[in-house]
C-alpha cells in the first residue's frame, strides 16, 4: 500500500515549501512586488500539499515513519504522520495560505519598507515548523521544530522593532517561551531517563514510575501550556497578540496556540495509565481559564488584546474536553472519551477558524480606522457592510450559538459533563457544565459588546467617520472561513470520521462502544440549523416591505431619545460602560486600575473618570517577584567591588570550606544532591 | 623530543616575535594555525604516528583537546589579520607570539600524561595569555592582567600543592610515588584517603580558578572584559577546556579511588553554585564582555555538574565543552566587532546593533541562542542530555535547579543583548568607520556553523572522538 | 401525529393569553377592572397592520433581531413537552439548543439595541447581557439535577422524570423548582427584576431595548416575548407540577390550566412585590444559582 | 642530620615571621631570597645524600630564588621608588600573630596526619602549609602590589618545601619546569607592575579597583 507513504511525503514537502515560502523575497529588493507575490503562492501550494496530505491521513490511510540520524548517540529523527498530527497541522495550511493573501493587501511593501521581507520569511517559517511540530515522533526533532516555531514567532511579535511596545511584548512572549522549552527539555529527559530513548511513543504502564510520570505530566503541561496560554501561565499572549500584524495574530492565535494544546494532547497519549487525578486538574485549570479568561476580555478596550484574552477563554474550553477525556480514560467509559477529546480537537479547528476570521476582521478595522481602541470605533457597518456582515458570523461562531460551529463542539463537552453526571458515583466532573455556560453568557456579553462597539451605532472619531470598505483580497479570505464556519456548524457529520480516527490514535486504540454520530445528534443538529435558517430567511423576507417603506418615507428618522432631542456620538453607551455591570462583578480577578473623579459643590467642575483593566498575573504577581529578585541579584554585586585581597579571600575561604570542614559540608551536599 | 604540535608554534612564536614587518605577523600567525590545524588534522586522522613517551602522549581525551584548541586558534588567528588591522596603532609582536605560545602551551596540557606537567602546562597557559589580555594598554587592562596573573596564579599554585598531596597519597599507599595518569589510575585502589580528599578538593580549587568556578572566578568578568574579543574567545574557549579536562583527569583518578562519591558531591554543589550566582550576577548586567564572562562561569558549572554526574554523563560533559568552545568563540568574536563599531561594550553606548553591523549582530543574536541553550543547537543537546543523566542518576532536585538556572541566565544574557541589538544605533557608531569585512566575520560564522550542525547532526568522526574520550574517561567510574 | 399538531397549535396561539391573563391578575390586585384577556391579541394585529420607523443610524441587524426573538422563542418551544404529549423534537442534548437558543435571540436584541446608538438601549442590553451570565449557570445546575434524576439526557426524559419523585427526592426539586423560578422572572424581564410596565427609562431592561422597534417589528418582539414566557412557564410547570401522569388530552388540557395558574402566580407575584435595585439584582441570581446547584450537590451524593 | 635539618626547618619559619612582621619592602624581598638558599640547602639535606638531581636542584632554587629573582624585584622596586608598606590592611603585629598561630596550627595538625615516614615528613608537611599560610596572609594583608608578589613566592616555596618530600616522584624536568615557569611569572609580574606605576603613579592595590559590579 503506498498511501501512507504518499500522505507523509505530502506533508512534509508542504512543511519545506512552506518554510522556504519566503526566502526568495528576501533575495529580491523590498519594492518589488513579486516577492509577497512569490511568498503567497508558495504557501498556498504549500497548504494545498498539505491538505491533500491532510485528507489523506484522516481518511483512514495508515500511519508511515522517516527516520534520519540525529545528533544524539543513537537517537533519531523520527517524522511520522498519523490522524491526530493530521488533524491539527490542517488548520496550519488553512489559515496559514489565507493569512498569507490577506498579507498581500494587509502589508504591501510600499507601506512597510523595513520589515515586510523579514515578516514573510518568519511567517513562512512559523507555518513550516508547526507542520514539523505535528510530524516530529522524538524529542530532539520535535524540540527543533518547536523552538523554530517559537523564535519565527518572536521576529513576528517585533515586526515592528521600531516600537518599544513591541519590543517589550517580544521579550516577554520570548521569556515565557524559553521558559516552556526548559520544561519540555525537562519532560522529554524525563522520559529518555525512564523510558530509554527520546523516541516520543506511548510508553507501557509498567515503564514510568507513578511519581515519575506526575512529574512529567507537569513538565509537559507546563511547557506546552504556555505556548497554549492556559489561565495562569498566559501573560504573554494579550501583548504579542496586540503588537502582532492582524494576519500574523491570526495564524498565532489560530494556530500557534494550538501546538501547545497539541503537545498536552500527545503527552497525555504518551504517558501510560493516567491518575484520576490529571483530569480533575485540568478540568480545573480549564475552567479558571474559561470564566476569568472571558471576564478579561470584557474589560479590554483594545479590540486586539480582547480577542488575545478569548482565546485563552477557548484554549479553556478545549481544556475542559481534553480533561474530560483523562478522566474518562482513567474511569474506563469510552464515551466520555470520545466526547470530551471530540469536542477539545473540534473546537481547536473551529476556533481556528473563526478566530482567524476575526483577527482579520480587527485587522480589517484598523487598516480603515487607524485605531483598535473600541471606543474610538462604532458605526463602520454602513461604512464597511461586508467586512461588519463576516464579523458578525464570527462572533455568533465564536459564542457558541446555533447554527454555527462553535455550538457543535461545545455541545459536545456538555454531552460528556453530563453523562458524567448521570454516571452512578460522584458527578464532581459534572461542575464545569454551568460553568462553561457561564462563561458562553459571558462570551455573548463580550462580543455584543465587540460588535456593536465597533460597527454599530454612530462613529465616535473622525477617523471612524471616513472609514473604507477593505480590498476583495482581504474579503475573500475571511469569507471563506466564515463559509467553513457555517458549513462546519451545519453538517458537523463531514468531520465524524476523521475525530473517530484522532480519538482512537489518541487512545491507542479505536474506542469501544458507540460511534460520535451515536452519542451526539449530528444528524438533528444539520436539520435544527436548516429549520432556524429557513424560518429566519421566511420571517426577515415577510417583514423586510414594510421596512422598506419605512425607509423610503423618513430616510432621516433620528433614534427615538426618550424626549433629548440634542444626541451627540459621545452620548452612546460606550464598550466599557456596557461590559462595567459584568467587570464590577470580577473586579477580584480583573483589579482594574480607577482614577475617580472628584465632584463636590451644588455645580461640580467638569471631571473624568479612568479606568484601565491590566493583567493581574502580570501586574500583579510576576513584576513584583521579577523586580525583588533583580534587587536580590544585585545584592550580590556588593561582593565584587574590585578588591584583590578580597578575592584572594575567597579562595582560602573556598578551600578552608572545602577542606577543613568536609565531612560536614559532604553530608549536606549529600542530603542536597543524593549519592 | 617534544611532538610537533607543541614544538612548532613554540618555535613560530620566537620567529614572529623577531620579524620586524607589522603586517607580516599576524600573517605568519594565521599560516602557523593553518599549519597547526593541517597536523592536527593528520594526527588525529591517523597519518602520522605519534611518540609514545611515558610523559607526552596524545590519549583519547588528548586528542580531542588539540582538535578544539587547533580549529578554535585557527579562527582567532585568520580573525586576528582582520582585527589588527583595524588596530594599526597599537604593537601586534606581542600579540601575535603569545597567540602562538598559547597555542603551544595548550598543545602541551593535551599531551601531558604526567600530573606535574599537565601543572607546568596550565602555568604557562597562565603567562602566555597574560599579555593578550594587556593588549590595549589602558589603566583598566592593566588591572585586568594584574589580577587576572595574581589569582590564576595562586590559584594553581594551590593545585600544585594538591598534586603534591596526591603524589604523598600515593606515595603513603606504598606503591612507587609515579605521577603518570596511567600509574595512578592503575594504584589507585591503594591510595590513602584524607591525603587523595584533600588533594582533589585542592586541585579542584586551583584548576576550579582556571575554569573560573564560583567563588574562584572573580578574575574572569575582569579578564574577558577588558581583554579584545579573540582573546576573550582564546580564553573562554581554549584555557577553561585545558583546566577541564585535567579536572575530569582527577576527578576519574579519584573515582578509581573509591572516593567517586565525594568527589561527585563536590562537583556538583560547586557547579550549581556557580549557575546560580554568574546568572544571577548576568541579571541587569550591562557589559556586553563582562555578560559574556559570566555566561562562561555558568557553562563552567554546567560542565562542573556533568563531571560529577559519574559515569554516564561524561559523553554529554565532553560534548558540552567541544559546543561551548565554539560556541563561546562565536559570541566574543561578534561582541569584538560590535566593540569596534561602538566604541564601546556597554548596553547604553550600543543599541541597534543589528543595524549598525547586519552580519556580526546577526551573528550575536544565533549565538545568544546557541550559548543559552536553544534548539537546534549543539549546546542545546548537550544539556539535554546532562538533564537526562541527571534525571537517569535520580537527583531530580538538581535537575530543577539546573533548569531554574539555564532559565535565569536566559534572562540576565536576553535582556543585555536585545537591547544591544535592537532599537536606533546612535550617531556616533554610524559615523565610526568598522565594517565587516570577511576576515573579522567568517571565522565567526564557521564556528556557528559547526555549533549548528553539531546540534543536528553530530559527524561520524566527531563522535568517534568523543566517544573514544569519554569511554577512557570512565575507565575506573 | 395529533400532538405534534396540538403541540405547534399550542405554542403558536397560546402565549399572548398568558400576558393577558398576567396584566389582568394585575389590574384585579390594584382594583381595576383591566384591560381583556385578549388584549394582547388585538395588540399584535394592530401592531402587524402598521407601517414600520427606522432610525437613520441602524442597519439590517435591527431588522434581523425580532425576526430571530421570534424564530429563536419557537424553535425553543418545540423541544418541551407539553403535559403528557412528547415534545415534536427530542434528542441527547437538547437541553443545550434549548438555552443556546435564547442566547442566540438575546445577542441580537442586545445588539440591536446598540445598532440604535440610543444611551437609554445600551443601558438596557448592557443589563440584559449581564444578568443572563448568572441565570445560565442556574438554568444548567437545574438541567444537572434533572439529569442526575432522570438519568436522561433530552429535555423530555428530564421533564417527565420529576413525575413520583416528588414524593422521596422533595428538597431538590423545590431547590430546582425556586432556581427556575427566579430565571424565568429575569429572562421574562418580570418584577421583581424588571417592571415591563414602568415609564422611567433608566429603570428598565427589555422595555428599553425595544423602544425604537415599531410595527411589526415591534409585534414580533412581543410575541417572541410571550413564547419566551410561555415556554419558560412550561418548563417551570413541569419541575414543580408534574401533569403527566393523567394521559392523553386531558393531561394537556390539565397541562395548559397549570400554565394559565402559573400566570396567574406570577401576577400575583407582581402585584406584591417592589422591584428590586438593579444593584441587588445579581444577589437573587447568584442565590438561584445556589439553589439549583445545591439541588444537584443533593442528587450526586 | 635531623638536627640540621630541623634547625633549617626552624630558620624558615623564623623567615616567614620576619617577612610578616616588617613594613620595609626591601628587608621582604632579602627575607625571601634568604628562604630561597635555605631551601637550596633544605633540599640537599632532606636527601641526606649528593645525587646529581639533588644538587641541580637546589642549584637552580638557589641561583633562582636566591639570586635571579631578587634581582629582578630590586630592580622593579628601584624603578617604582617606594620603600616601605605603609598602612598595611591587616596592622603588622596582627599579621605577626596571626602567621604565628597558623604555624602552631599547622605543626598541631602534622601531628595528626597519617604519614608515610616519620624522619622527613613530620619537619617538612608543617613546615609547607605554615609557609603556605604565611604566603597568604602576605597577599592578603598587604596593599602594595609588590608585596603581593612577594607573598606569591612565599606561597611557592611552602609548596616546594613539600615537593621535597617527592623528589624521586617529580621527575627532574618537571621541577625544572615549575621553577621556570615561577621565574617567568615573577618576571612578568614585575613588568606589570613597572606599568601600574606609571598609570595609576602608585602600587596601591586600592587604586586598583576600576573594574568592578
Amino acid at each position: 500500500m503506498r498511501a501512507p507513504g504518499l500522505a507523509l511525503s505530502l506533508l512534509i514537502a508542504a512543511g519545506c515549501v512552506l518554510a522556504a515560502s519566503g526566502v526568495p523575497g528576501l533575495l529580491l529588493r523590498w519594492r518589488s512586488l513579486w516577492g509577497p507575490r512569490i511568498a503567497a503562492s508558495a504557501t498556498v501550494l504549500g497548504s494545498l500539499l498539505g491538505l491533500a496530505g491532510c485528507a489523506l491521513v484522516l481518511g483512514g490511510s495508515g500511519a508511515a515513519a522517516v527516520s534520519l540520524p540525529s545528533a544524539v548517540p543513537g537517537g533519531r529523527l523520527v517524522l511520522a504522520d498519523d490522524a491526530l498530527s493530521g488533524f491539527f497541522a490542517l488548520p496550519v495550511f488553512v489559515v496559514g495560505s489565507l493569512g498569507s493573501l490577506y498579507g498581500l493587501a494587509y502589508w504591501p511593501p510600499a507601506e512597510h519598507p523595513r520589515n515586510g521581507r523579514r515578516l514573510r520569511f518568519c511567517y513562512g517559517l512559523l507555518l513550516g515548523s508547526i507542520t514539523f511540530v505535528t510530524l516530529a515522533r522524538d524529542g530532539v526533532g520535535f524540540l527543533v521544530a518547536w523552538e523554530a516555531m517559537a523564535l519565527s514567532g518572536y521576529f513576528l511579535v517585533t515586526t515592528d522593532a521600531r516600537s518599544r511596545e513591541a519590543r517589550r511584548a517580544g521579550w516577554l512572549y520570548l521569556l515565557f517561551s524559553h521558559a516552556g522549552t526548559l520544561c519540555l527539555v525537562g519532560f522529554f529527559a524525563l522520559l529518555a531517563s525512564s523510558g530509554g530513548g527520546f523516541a516520543l511513543h506511548a510508553l507501557a504502564p509498567g515503564q514510568i514510575g507513578r511519581g515519575a510520570a506526575t512529574v512529567a505530566f507537569l513538565l509537559a503541561f507546563v511547557g506546552f501550556g504556555i505556548k497554549a496560554g492556559a489561565m495562569p501561565l498566559h501573560s504573554w499572549l494579550p501583548a504579542a497578540h496586540a503588537a502582532a500584524p492582524s494576519h500574523v495574530s491570526a495564524v498565532m492565535s489560530g494556530v500557534m496556540l494550538k501546538a501547545g494544546i497539541y503537545g498536552i494532547v500527545r503527552a497525555a497519549s504518551v504517558l501510560p495509565a493516567p491518575p484520576v487525578s490529571w483530569g480533575a486538574f485540568v478540568l480545573t485549570v480549564g475552567g479558571c481559564s474559561a470564566l476569568l479568561a472571558i471576564a478579561f476580555a470584557l474589560g479590554q478596550r483594545d479590540l486586539k488584546r480582547l480577542l488575545a484574552y478569548s482565546s485563552i477563554e477557548n484554549v479553556g474550553i478545549i481544556l475542559l474536553g481534553l480533561g474530560l477525556a483523562l478522566v474518562g480514560r482513567s474511569a474506563g467509559r469510552p464515551d466520555w472519551v470520545m466526547l470530551g477529546l471530540a469536542g477539545c480537537l473540534l473546537h481547536v479547528w473551529n476556533h481556528a477558524l473563526f478566530k482567524s476570521l476575526l483577527f482579520f476582521g480587527a485587522g480589517s478595522v484598523a487598516h480603515a480606522t487607524g485605531t483598535r481602541d473600541l471606543e474610538l470605533t462604532g458605526g463602520l457597518a454602513r461604512r464597511m457592510p461586508a467586512t461588519a456582515g463576516l464579523f458578525l458570523l464570527g462572533s455568533v461562531a465564536i459564542c457558541g450559538l446555533p447554527p454555527l460551529n462553535g455550538f457543535v463542539s461545545e455541545l459536545f463537552v456538555y454531552l460528556g459533563l453530563v453523562r458524567t453526571a448521570i454516571a452512578p458515583g460522584p458527578a464532581w466532573a459534572a461542575l464545569p457544565a454551568p460553568v462553561l455556560a457561564a462563561t458562553g453568557a459571558l462570551a455573548v456579553a463580550c462580543f455584543v459588546k465587540v460588535f456593536g462597539g465597533a460597527f454599530l451605532g454612530t462613529a465616535r472619531s473622525a477617523a471612524a467617520g471616513e472609514a473604507h470598505e477593505s480590498p476583495p483580497l482581504m474579503l475573500a479570505p475571511m469569507a471563506v472561513l466564515a463559509v467553513a464556519c457555517a458549513v462546519l456548524g451545519a453538517a458537523p457529520g463531514l468531520a465524524a470520521p476523521a475525530l473517530e480516527r484522532a480519538v482512537a490514535v489518541w487512545a491507542g486504540h479505536p474506542l469501544p462502544g458507540p460511534s460520535l454520530a451515536g452519542l451526539a445528534p449530528l444528524g438533528r443538529i444539520s436539520t435544527g440549523a436548516a429549520a432556524l435558517l429557513a424560518a429566519t430567511a421566511l420571517l426577515t423576507l415577510a417583514v423586510l416591505p414594510a421596512c422598506r417603506r419605512g425607509r423610503r418615507r423618513a430616510p432621516e428618522l433620528p433614534t427615538w431619545g426618550c424626549g433629548y432631542a440634542g444626541g451627540s456620538p459621545r452620548l452612546q453607551y460606550t464598550a466599557s460602560s456596557f461590559a462595567q455591570l459584568v467587570t464590577a462583578r470580577f473586579a477580584w480577578a480583573l483589579r482594574p486600575r480607577e482614577r475617580p473623579p472628584r465632584l463636590d459643590g451644588l455645580f461640580p467642575a467638569p471631571a473624568r473618570f479612568e479606568s484601565h483593566v491590566g493583567d493581574s498575573v502580570l501586574d500583579r504577581v510576576l513584576l513584583p517577584r521579577a523586580r525583588r529578585l533583580r534587587k536580590t541579584a544585585a545584592r550580590l554585586r556588593i561582593y565584587q567591588q574590585g578588591d584583590l585581597q578580597q578575592y584572594v579571600l575567597y579562595i582560602v575561604a573556598a578551600i578552608a570550606l572545602l577542606l577543613l570542614f568536609n565531612l560536614p559540608l559532604n553530608w549536606l551536599v549529600g542530603t542536597l544532591c543524593g549519592p | 623530543m617534544p611532538p610537533i604540535p607543541v614544538a612548532l608554534p613554540l618555535l613560530m612564536a620566537v620567529v614572529v616575535f623577531y620579524t620586524p614587518s607589522k603586517r607580516w605577523r599576524p600573517r605568519l600567525l594565521a599560516a602557523t594555525a593553518a599549519v597547526h590545524f593541517g597536523v592536527t588534522v593528520a594526527i588525529l586522522g591517523g597519518v602520522t604516528v605519534e611518540p609514545a613517551g611515558a610523559w607526552l602522549r596524545l590519549d583519547a581525551p588528548g586528542r580531542l583537546l588539540l582538535g578544539v584548541i587547533s580549529l578554535l586558534i585557527l579562527a582567532c588567528a585568520v580573525y586576528s589579520v582582520g582585527y589588527l588591522r583595524y588596530r594599526v596603532e597599537r604593537a601586534n609582536r606581542r600579540f601575535c607570539a603569545c597567540m602562538l605560545a598559547a597555542l603551544a602551551t595548550m598543545s602541551l596540557v593535551a599531551y601531558a600524561q604526567h600530573l606535574g606537567l599537565l601543572w607546568v602546562g596550565i602555568e604557562a597557559t597562565t603567562l602566555a595569555t597574560a599579555p593578550l589580555i594587556y593588549f590595549n594598554r589602558t589603566a583598566r587592562s592593566i588591572e585586568a592582567t594584574w589580577k587576572y596573573l595574581i589569582i590564576s596564579s595562586v590559584g594553581i599554585a594551590l593545585a600544585l600543592l594538591g598534586s603534591f598531596f596526591v603524589a604523598y597519597a600515593a606515595l603513603l599507599g606504598g606503591g612507587e610515588a609515579s605521577l603518570l595518569f596511567s600509574g595512578l589510575l592503575s594504584g589507585a585502589g591503594a591510595l590513602s584517603k584524607p591525603w587523595l580528599r584533600a588533594g582533589f578538593t585542592l586541585l579542584l580549587v586551583g584548576y576550579g580558578t582556571k575554569l573560573g568556578l564560583v567563588p574562584m572566578h572573580t578574575w574572569k568578568p575582569d579578564a574577558y572584559g577588558e581583554a579584545p574579543g579573540v582573546v576573550g574567545s582564546l580564553l573562554a574557549g581554549g584555557l577553561t577546556s585545558c583546566a577541564y579536562l585535567a579536572l575530569l583527569r582527577l576527578t576519574q583518578i579519584t573515582a578509581a579511588a573509591g572516593e567517586g562519591v565525594y568527589a561527585n558531591r563536590l562537583l556538583i554543589a560547586i557547579g550549581l553554585v556557580s549557575m546560580g550566582v554568574s546568572g544571577a550576577l548576568m541579571l541587569g548586567q550591562r557589559d556586553l564582555k563582562r555578560m559574556l564572562a559570566y555566561s562562561s562561569v555558568e557553562h563552567m558549572g554546567i560542565l562542573a555538574v556533568a563531571g560529577g554526574l559519574g559515569a554516564g554523563a561524561t559523553f554529554a560533559a565532553l560534548l558540552h565543552l567541544v559546543n561551548n568552545a565554539f560556541g563561546k568563540g562565536v559570541m566574543f568574536l561578534s561582541v569584538g566587532n560590535i566593540h569596534r563599531a561602538f566604541g564601546g561594550k556597554t548596553t547604553d553606548e550600543v543599541h541597534g546593533a543589528l543595524r549598525r553591523l547586519p552580519l556580526s549582530g546577526t551573528l550575536f543574536l544565533l549565538g545568544l541562542f546557541a550559548v543559552t541553550g536553544s534548539p537546534p543547537f549543539g549546546l542545546f543537546v548537550s544539556e539535554l542530555l546532562i538533564v537526562k543523566a541527571t534525571f537517569a542518576s535520580g537527583r531530580w532536585a538538581v535537575a530543577g535547579l539546573f533548569l531554574a538556572f539555564l532559565l535565569l541566565a536566559f534572562a540576565g544574557m536576553g535582556a543585555t543583548s536585545l537591547s544591544a541589538l535592537q532599537g536606533r544605533p546612535p550617531l556616533s557608531a554610524r559615523r565610526s568607520t568598522y565594517r565587516d569585512s570577511f576576515t573579522t566575520f567568517a571565522p565567526a560564522l564557521c564556528l556557528l556553523g559547526l555549533v549548528l550542525l553539531f546540534g543536528l547532526h553530530l559527524p561520524e568522526t566527531v563522535r568517534a572522538l568523543i566517544t573514544d574520550a569519554a569511554t577512557a574517561l570512565e575507565v575506573g567510574r | 401525529m395529533w400532538s405534534v399538531i396540538a403541540h405547534a397549535a399550542v405554542l403558536a396561539l397560546l402565549p399572548p393569553l398568558l400576558g393577558g391573563v398576567v396584566t389582568k391578575t394585575k389590574a384585579l390586585f390594584a382594583g381595576r377592572r383591566g384591560p381583556s384577556v385578549w388584549q394582547p391579541y388585538f395588540d399584535l394585529v394592530k401592531l402587524l397592520r402598521k407601517g414600520v420607523a427606522l432610525s437613520a443610524t441602524t442597519t439590517w441587524v435591527f431588522v434581523l433581531a425580532p425576526v430571530l426573538a421570534v424564530v429563536t422563542a419557537v424553535m425553543a418551544g418545540l423541544l418541551v413537552p407539553l403535559g403528557s404529549f412528547a415534545p415534536p423534537v427530542a434528542f441527547a442534548g437538547d437541553f443545550v439548543l434549548f438555552a443556546y437558543l435564547f442566547a442566540l435571540g438575546r445577542f441580537f436584541t442586545a445588539a440591536a439595541a446598540l445598532d440604535t446608538g440610543s444611551p437609554f438601549e445600551g443601558m438596557g442590553a448592557a443589563r440584559e447581557v449581564g444578568f443572563a451570565w448568572l441565570t445560565e449557570p442556574a438554568l444548567f445546575f437545574a438541567f444537572l439535577a434533572l439529569a442526575r434524576l432522570s438519568g436522561s439526557l433530552s429535555l423530555d426524559g428530564m421533564l417527565r422524570a420529576t413525575e413520583g419523585a416528588w414524593l422521596q427526592r422533595t428538597a431538590p426539586l423545590v431547590l430546582t423548582a425556586a432556581g427556575v423560578l427566579i430565571v424565568l422572572l429575569t429572562e421574562c424581564s418580570r418584577m421583581p427584576v424588571d417592571d415591563p410596565t414602568t415609564h422611567l427609562e433608566l429603570t428598565m431592561i427589555h422595555e428599553v431595548m425595544v423602544l425604537d422597534h415599531s410595527g411589526p417589528l415591534l409585534g414580533l418582539v412581543e410575541y417572541g416575548a410571550a413564547v419566551k414566557l410561555f415556554v419558560l412557564e412550561a418548563l417551570l410547570l413541569h419541575v414543580m407540577a408534574p401533569t403527566a401522569r393523567v394521559t392523553g388530552w386531558p393531561g394537556l388540557a390539565l397541562f395548559l390550566l397549570g400554565l394559565l395558574a402559573v400566570a396567574i402566580g406570577i401576577g400575583a407575584v407582581e402585584s406584591t412585590m417592589a422591584r428590586l435595585r438593579l444593584l441587588h439584582v445579581p444577589t437573587l441570581l447568584i442565590a438561584a444559582v445556589l439553589s439549583c446547584g445545591f439541588a444537584f450537590l443533593l442528587l450526586s451524593r | 642530620m635531623i638536627s640540621l635539618l630541623s634547625s633549617l626547618v626552624a630558620a624558615l619559619l623564623l623567615v616567614n615571621l620576619v617577612a610578616l612582621g616588617t613594613s620595609r619592602i626591601s628587608t621582604v624581598v632579602r627575607a625571601v631570597a634568604s628562604q630561597g638558599v635555605l631551601l637550596g640547602l633544605l633540599a640537599v639535606a632532606a636527601q641526606g645524600r649528593l645525587n646529581g638531581t639533588v644538587v641541580a636542584l637546589a642549584l637552580a632554587s638557589i641561583v633562582l630564588k636566591g639570586w635571579l629573582i631578587p634581582v629582578i624585584l630590586f630592580r622593579a622596586l628601584r624603578q617604582v621608588a617606594i620603600k616601605r608598606e605603609v598602612e598595611p590592611a591587616l596592622g603588622l603585629l596582627p599579621s605577626l600573630l596571626l602567621g604565628a598561630f597558623a604555624t602552631v596550627l599547622a605543626v598541631a595538625a602534622g601531628n595528626r596526619l597519617p604519614l608515610a615516614e616519620t624522619r622527613l615528613a613530620p619537619l617538612l608537611i608543617p613546615a609547607s602549609l605554615a609557609t603556605v599560610a604565611c604566603g597568604f596572609i602576605l597577599i592578603t594583608a598587604r596593599r602594595k602590589a609588590i608585596s603581593q608578589v612577594l607573598g606569591y613566592l612565599v606561597l611557592e616555596n611552602g609548596i616546594f618545601i613539600f615537593g621535597l618530600l617527592l623528589v624521586d616522584a617529580m621527575p627532574f624536568l618537571v621541577e625544572v619546569g615549575v621553577l621556570l615557569d615561577l621565574f617567568v611569572g615573577i618576571f612578568v609580574l614585575s613588568i606589570i607592575i613597572h606599568h601600574i606605576n606609571r598609570e595609576f603613579s602608585s602600587l596601591d592595590t586600592r587604586r586598583l579597583s576600576l573594574l568592578k559590579e
